[in-house]
């Protein structure tokens, strides 16, 4: 071929070079970025790469007190299992406990000290020192003028040696205003048992090897107590035995989670639970199932509560109590149990006492699959004493109001979200001079506070516990940091050591100690000494720490004996009566009762701000994120409502809007909504999302325990017109007759 | 018709080259409007999508198919009809073919990849597209040929080349045409199209034999192409889809859709191309009676999965025919019984049949019916499977729909590129069908 | 000839294994289940599984390996729920394996359905035959709220837009648990040494996780409990996931 | 009159030969730039020298990737390990210097990563290096390097190589390698 001329040759090269010159580009633009190969400055002892470390510790979630082991790589917590050394939970775990993680994690976190400028609810950070020597001078000049008890430190439900060093603290300070408040404390259950019981400490219940459980309202696979730990046992009186299947009878107006798992559910007024235990009572000793000494004493004090009296009261036929009461006497060991709807009503303690009375008909008192009265528990201190009932905390914020309070601490608790407004304590609080907040979260009464200490999150703390309910015998957790703390934040006991020293005076000689882990470490020692646990550990008290901090758990292993427990006294028996349910408002223009439950994913709200928990479908309604009312589709078709209908719920106390939800499993005469939503702050995850049914509850107490009636109040509805689709993940909730739940399709 | 005078030869060539060679302004415009839509309707959703990921489109856990699938589906199937029939036709020696084959077979091409493309738009991971050919690899990583999918890619190749030879092979004598027609540039580049063909007695011999021989090879290639691509849904234990008829089913409604393709192409070149001396009434005619025989086999087998739902007498088909046929999307479905079943007997009636008009109508009413076929088996079918817990709800988004609208704007400037590009009339068939006596001119 | 018959035989074999290495298997005891979702959350701390927002449930675009279905029977007052956890079903026929073109899911030697993310091209056609619909397909890339990536776990995939994934039977614990064997010289795994997240958090003890070729092994004794079934049996799925079904005080 | 194919095809043999020449430039300028300049040995912060240690020193790897045979990672050694000898050897050298540097403010060394495999990917050093692989059939002869280089590809098919080869257990099953 001819050759190329000099032009072509020129446009080749062109050509050549501009392709080449994309193709390097080209190569250049594919090529991932460099990567960083960062090593320790000093590698710590129990490091190794690629390897997972597990540090046992204590879930602060709820007051279950479950022990957790949280598996850490590379210095940052993974995830968090049950510890399975631990009597309480063994191992396993529920879903808020699990969730701690994204508390740990939290982007909404207070990572620095904050101090209020200008009005309530706006802030500046400030440095450690300053925010201390602040706090620190006021209280110093508290407790000179000898107004140290001005001081209130109201803390959520603590227990273990903390709560002794807050004790102490408060104490030196010359003030003995320091109380606990939790929305979940059940009061009633105490007083309960004390009324029938003689007990300071709640007995442990042993469902697991019960061969019946009636359950009034008691959500104890959910929410009561343990759920962890009875959840374990439910599975046990299932299928745990190979010779017998325990059945599980549920009490309650509407369906909770433990309904949902129960043979058998039955549909009470509201608040009858208590006078269905008396009509029970009265059946099994007028049939003669109970021949004890004080049975006529019996006869009398429940002579008014028969099945027919009651049926009326209760809705449930009479022949179904009788049966009930028959079956629940036949199967041996059958536990009573009391709790949820039960529990929040004007006569809570009451209702409670009778289905206490039914345990010690049927005599399973400290037998295995009844009641086990605990033992005194490893520390002294006592937290349930500092228990604030609802009444208790009237009376503080009377003095709030009165400007009776000089400085308010509040460390873990969200009163101004649990309480209702009804109560008044947003405003008390408005009177407060200074309100100070150890929170690591910006919650409604955090955004309330004039300064913020950010204290530590459970994982990253160190503490003790002693679980109650206990086990049967006498069991302590150790909880330590399971990562360097995230942000500047401090151990809640620390801020409280550097206070002390902060102020001055005697305090730093009745808390000399500097850091809370020392604190901690002598008041084991003093344990330590007073149980001779030399005698089985062996080795010294060092050994002893380091293997309950690895374990995270220590159990005494001298088997104690039940307290006693030996019978009723003829005056409490004559005493006895559950007098019917007291609500807030008319029937006629509240048609309803507004029954506000608790969620084992939000608690008290607490599990808000946990973006697993938001996404986490409600086990009942599939829904996430938002919160919504529960109507039975028969109330709904006479009111027109559809699901995602937005009706506006009405009280003595305010009204609120969400969706409705029909719920076939609730009772035409009531209507439900989720506690946990309808937060005001507390991070993103939370804010502004759904309703609180707390908001516009008529605060009625509980004479007997103080404790607020939260189930008390009469509510109407009113459809809006307006719809709001809940967001849920299922289609439809019927099996259409298809093979899903049985080995044979189902006919429906 | 009285007033038709046939064309002389001469009138031919000049009469069908000047369709490519004289370009007026409303060509321009025309082909501005589409490449504008296919480029913003098409493309730049797609590109957005690319970017954030297939959560643009409106599929989501209960229906993860969506209108992509039923698209690809209805664009293969209108690319049926045009090399199917040319090639049986020209097989069976119909010469009424002639003058309307090679805008179908252009059709069929071009709807062709435009499927091609859905295929890719559907994609999750588009970019790594290639894994599904079998390449030899250091990995010794093959595709999975079990999987339908992957027949699929193979049927449609096959077809796509199968066919651009078919309809290449047609048009060599016309490509000779415009190059003894035109000069310069395009003369020397016909002069390559066109192999250099000289008329001569041994090419045209070689060409009718290689054609039928193509025409033969085609036609069970279209059938299986169709048959493959039902079997995707087929295949699938999905209630409603789960059918041995689909087959069938699917090469039955792709004739269908594609003849009736055929007549709204025929419609617009008459039109805008002014061919009327060349595409007449008697193809109108025929390819009507031929719609009205497609129109009843599809209705007989649309009853006919009505009755294998019911008779299965299982709570999955009943849900999923309950579903179709009275649930969110029923009246898309009886819009399609309309548009496809019953419209087309106005066929029956010749004054309907010969009027291009009204013929121009039913063939759009019907392929808009056979697009609402194809979202109805994706979107009634997956929202309804076994766990009634997982049942759900599929809505096509904005994303989606403008892409849909996009694709058609695609094809059409495929389309135009092409018939400035071949003659869209065979010119040297359309003479064979000339009276000899007027040869002389 | 013989080859070719010998071959075609071996296709009819799930996975064309003649016998599993392990066929790690689940029981799930319905009449222990108590619908807590204790196991819900362990499957998205263990597993990465995304934080997608209420917009993505909105859309019905949640990504949860593992949920848990309830359904209604009868009406107010005698109405009964029940809870039945959905996930992969591990399928020894499974429908899902034979339509994906580039065989990203496959039937492995351990009897497991696995999902190779990095090998998905996400044409979703799994999902579409997935008769159980628990495969959940990442409709965006999503990103994760500082700092609450430090909580991903290293030893799972965070899975990029476009690709499907779903449960795996916490296959990094399963090989966590081979290797501890290896290096105890041991030539298997002990019957409960693999433990899922959902498994292991489960408080009512309802899921039993082990080896079926492992006639010691507590699943496989429950496997062959009377109460057992597997959900869709008629679909002929042949799923390794056992459940027991809940028993029904009044027949 | 007319035209032979052949004078037509001339016509547009120099646009196409342009075209030609310069795709085959796009993919030897691709080629290239993966190959030659892929920087296989990158500069680290501290110029550290394998050879010195290895080969002249006789220190063995396990000293300093000291998890190598007891965890998936095989560990860089930390500052204060490095310090642990260079506190007192070679205390004069520039580059010791440096260390010394990282080590008063208590800074870790910012490596370049050279052998990285993508996310998806598990790997774990401990089970190569027990089934009895030398160090170097991966990491090549570092014991000559002076600045450490990458000498296998870490690609897919380098590893299903040496699996195949050999026949690693259920070396070849996805779930094995990929997470």
């Amino acid at each position: 071929m001819e050759k190329i001329n000099r032009r072509d040759f020129l446009k080749f090269i062109g050509a050549g070079g501009i392709g080449a010159g994309a193709g390097l580009l080209y190569g250049e633009s594919t090529r991932k970025t460099v990567e960083l190969l960062i090593p320790q400055v000093v590698t710590p002892e129990d490091y190794s790469p690629g390897i997972a470390t597990w540090y046992n510790t204590v879930c602060r979630l709820c007051s279950a007190g479950c022990g957790i082991s949280v598996r850490t790589r590379e210095g940052r917590a993974k995830k968090i299992e049950g510890n399975p050394n631990h009597p309480v939970n063994q191992g396993r775990l529920c879903a808020l406990g699990q969730a701690g993680l994204n508390a740990l994690y939290n982007p909404d976190r207070i990572r620095t000290p904050l101090r209020r400028t200008g009005d309530r609810g706006n802030f500046a950070p400030i440095d450690w020192d300053e925010a201390l020597t602040l706090l620190g001078r006021r209280l110093g000049n508290l407790k000179i003028k000898k107004q140290g008890s001005s001081v209130y430190l109201l803390a959520g439900g603590l227990r273990g040696h903390i709560d002794t060093l807050f004790y102490t603290f408060m104490q030196a300070l010359g003030s003995d205003h320091y109380l606990h408040y939790e929305f979940t404390h059940p009061a009633a259950l105490y007083a309960a048992n004390r009324m029938i019981f003689n007990q300071d400490i709640l007995p442990y219940y042993d469902i697991s090897n019960a061969s019946y459980v009636l359950s009034f309202g008691a959500d104890y696979l959910g929410t009561w107590l343990s759920p962890v730990h009875y959840s374990q046992a439910y599975g046990h009186l299932r299928q745990g035995r190979t010779d017998q299947r325990g059945k599980c009878v549920q009490i309650e107006p509407r369906m909770s989670l433990t309904g949902a798992s129960a043979d058998e559910w039955i549909a009470c007024r509201p608040g009858s639970e208590g006078l269905l235990a008396m009509a029970m009572v009265h059946v099994i000793v007028n049939d003669g199932l109970y021949r004890g000494p004080d049975r006529n004493a019996w006869l009398e004090a429940t002579g008014p509560y028969t099945p027919e009296a009651v049926a009326a009261q209760a809705d449930v036929a009479a022949d179904v109590i009788t049966r009930l009461a028959h079956e629940f006497i036949r199967n041996q060991p059958g536990l009573a149990i009391g709790g949820g709807s039960a529990a929040s009503h004007t006569n809570a303690a009451a209702s409670l006492a009778a289905i206490n009375v039914l345990n010690y008909l049927a005599g399973n008192l400290n037998t295995p699959g009844g009641v086990i009265f605990n033992p005194d528990p490893v520390s002294p201190a006592s937290p349930v004493a500092r228990q604030a009932s609802y009444a208790r905390l009237q009376e503080w914020i009377e003095a709030m109001a009165g400007g009776g309070v000089d400085v308010l601490i509040t460390h873990a608790v969200n009163p101004v979200f649990t309480l209702p407004p009804a109560a008044g304590f947003t405003e008390a609080l408005a009177k407060v001079p200074m309100v100070v907040s150890l929170s690591s979260f910006m919650d409604e009464t955090t955004a309330l506070a004039d300064l913020v200490l950010p204290a530590h999150t459970y994982l990253e703390a160190w503490g003790d516990d002693m679980p109650e309910p206990g086990v049967g015998f006498p069991v302590a957790t150790l909880s330590q940091p399971v990562v360097k703390p995230l942000y500047d934040t401090r151990d809640a006991g620390d801020i409280i050591l550097s206070l002390a020293h902060q102020i001055g005076g005697e305090l730093p000689v009745v808390l000399p100690w500097t850091r809370i882990e020392d604190y901690l470490k002598d008041s084991w020692k003093h344990i330590y000494g007073q149980r001779r646990i030399t005698a089985d550990s062996g080795g010294n008290f060092d050994e002893f720490w380091n293997a309950a901090l690895a374990a995270g758990v220590w159990g005494e292993n001298i088997t104690r004996e039940p307290l006693r427990f030996d019978g009723v006294a003829e005056d409490r028996i004559r005493a006895l009566q559950v007098p019917p349910p007291a609500f807030a408002g008319e029937e006629k223009d509240h048609p309803f009762v507004l029954l506000p439950y608790l969620t084992q994913a939000f608690h008290d709200g607490r599990g808000a701000n946990l973006p697993w928990l938001q996404e986490l479908p409600d086990p009942l309604t599939s829904i996430v994120y938002g919160a919504w009312v529960e109507i039975n589709p028969a109330t709904a078709k006479r009111f027109g409502i559809r699901e995602g209908d937005i009706v506006e719920v009405q009280t003595p106390s305010g009204s609120l809007r969400a969706p409705a939800f029909l719920y076939p499993a609730i009772r035409p005469d009531v209507i439900a909504m989720p506690i946990g939503q309808g937060h005001s702050q507390y991070g993103r995850y939370a804010r502004g999302r759904g309703a609180n049914p707390l908001e516009i509850l008529s605060p009625l107490v509980d004479e007997a325990s103080g404790a607020l009636a939260w189930s008390a109040t009469r509510a109407g509805i009113r459809k809006t017109g307006e719809r709001a689709p809940l967001i849920k993940t299922d289609g439809v909730t019927r099996t259409l007759g298809r093979q899903i739940l049985d080995d044979k399709p189902a006919h429906t | 018709m009285a007033d038709y005078r046939e064309p002389a030869y001469a009138d031919v060539n000049r009469d069908i080259l000047q369709t490519m060679l004289v370009t007026g302004p409303r060509y321009w415009i025309v082909f501005g409007i589409t490449s504008t839509v296919a480029l913003v309707c098409f493309f730049l959703p797609w590109i957005y999508q690319w970017h954030v990921g297939v959560g643009a489109a409106g599929m989501n856990r209960n229906a993860v198919w969506g209108t992509y699938l039923s698209n690809f589906i209805f664009w293969i199937g209108l690319s049926h009809s045009g090399t199917l029939l040319s090639a049986v036709l020209h097989i069976t020696g119909s010469g009424w073919r002639k003058a309307i084959y090679r805008s179908a077979e252009a059709m069929t091409l071009f709807s062709l990849m435009t499927a091609a493309l859905f295929v890719m738009v559907h994609l999750g991971r588009v970019w790594f597209v290639h894994w599904s050919i079998p390449i030899p690899n250091p990995m010794g990583l093959w595709p999975n040929f079990r999987s339908p999918l992957l027949f699929d890619v193979m049927a449609i190749t096959t077809y796509l080349v199968a066919s651009s030879i078919f309809i290449y092979m047609g048009s060599v004598p016309d490509y000779a045409a415009v190059r003894d027609a035109s000069t310069g540039l395009r003369r020397r580049l016909y002069a390559i199209f066109s192999f250099g063909w000289r008329g001569t007695a041994q090419e045209w011999h070689t060409l009718g034999w290689a054609y039928t021989f193509f025409a033969v090879f085609v036609i069970p290639l279209a059938v299986s192409v169709h048959s493959i691509v039902s079997w995707d849904f087929a295949m699938s234990l999905v209630p409603g889809l789960h059918q041995t008829i689909f087959a069938p089913y699917f090469v039955c409604g792709a004739i269908y859709s594609g003849t009736a393709g055929i007549v709204t192409v025929m419609y617009l070149l008459r039109r805008c191309l002014n061919l009327e001396r060349y595409i007449r009434e008697i193809h109108l005619d025929n390819l009507g009676k031929l719609l009205i025989a497609l129109s009843l086999v599809w209705s007989y087998i649309n009853i006919l999965e009505l009755f294998t739902g019911w008779y299965s007498g299982t709570s999955y088909e009943y849900e999923a025919l309950r579903f179709k046929l009275f649930g969110f999307y029923a009246p898309l479905y009886w819009e399609m019984i309309t548009f496809c079943a019953l419209v087309p007997l106005l066929i029956f009636w010749k004054k309907i049949r010969l009027s291009w008009n009204r013929m121009f109508v039913i063939s759009i009413l019907i392929n808009i019916g056979m697009l609402t076929e194809r979202f109805i088996i994706v979107a009634t079918s997956q929202p309804r499977k076994f766990l009634p817990a997982a049942f759900g709800f599929y809505f096509p988004s904005v994303v989606e729909i403008m892409i849909t609208i996009g694709s058609f704007a695609v094809f059409a400037t495929l389309f135009l590129i092409f018939i400035k590009w071949t003659p869209c009339v065979s010119i040297y068939e359309v003479k064979e069908t000339l009276k000899p006596l007027r040869r002389a001119a | 000839m013989g080859k070719l018959t010998d071959k075609l035989k071996q296709y009819l074999k799930p996975g064309y294994y003649d016998k599993f290495d392990y066929h790690w298997t689940m029981t799930i005891d319905l009449d222990r289940c108590t619908g807590c979702e204790a196991c819900v959350v362990a499957c998205q701390a263990e597993n990465n599984l995304p934080i997608v927002g209420e917009k993505r449930f909105r859309e019905r675009r949640e990504i949860k390996w593992l949920r848990v279905e309830r359904y209604w029977e009868g009406e107010y007052p005698d109405v009964k729920l029940r809870f039945i956890p959905m996930l992969c079903q591990h399928c020894d026929q499974a429908p899902c394996e034979t339509p994906c073109p580039v065989a990203a899911t496959y039937h492995n030697q351990d009897g497991l359905n696995t999902q190779i993310y990095n090998r998905c091209i996400g044409t979703r056609t799994c999902a579409v035959y997935c008769p159980y619909e628990v495969r959940y397909f990442n409709w965006f890339s999503y990103t994760w709220d500082e700092p609450l990536e430090q909580q991903l776990n290293p030893d799972v995939t965070v899975r990029e837009k476009g690709v499907m994934e779903k449960c795996t039977f916490c296959i990094q614990r399963i090989r966590q648990a081979k290797d501890r064997a290896k290096d105890d010289g041991r030539r298997r795994v002990r019957d409960g040494e693999v433990t899922p997240a959902c498994v292991q958090s489960c408080p009512a003890e309802a899921m039993v996780f082990g080896d079926l070729n492992d006639p010691e092994s507590r699943v496989a004794k429950l496997a062959k409990n009377a109460r057992g079934y597997k959900v869709l049996e008629e679909l002929n799925t042949a799923p390794s996931i056992v459940y027991l079904k809940k028993v029904n005080p009044d027949g | 009159m007319s035209i032979s194919v052949r004078d037509a095809l001339l016509t547009f043999k120099t646009p196409a030969l342009i075209g030609l020449v310069g795709v085959t430039g796009f993919i030897a300028g691709y080629l290239i730039d993966m190959t030659i300049f892929t920087d296989t040995a990158p500069k680290q912060p501290i110029d550290f020298s394998h050879r010195i240690h290895v080969s002249d020193n006789g220190i063995p790897c396990l000293h300093c990737h000291n998890y190598a045979d007891t965890t998936p990672a095989a560990g860089v050694p930390s500052v204060s390990k490095c310090m642990g000898c260079h506190k007192t050897i070679a205390t004069d050298r520039p580059e010791v210097m440096k260390l010394a540097g990282y080590w008063e403010n208590q800074e870790p060394i910012p490596w370049i990563k050279v052998h990285d495999v993508p996310d998806f990917v598990y790997f774990t050093h401990k089970r190569h290096v027990l089934a009895g692989l030398e160090c170097q059939v991966c990491h090549g002869p570092v014991e000559t390097m002076d600045r450490i280089a990458r000498v296998s590809t870490l690609k897919m098919p380098w590893c299903v190589e040496c699996h195949t080869e050999r026949k690693v257990e259920h070396g070849r099953d996805c779930w094995t390698c990929h997470k």
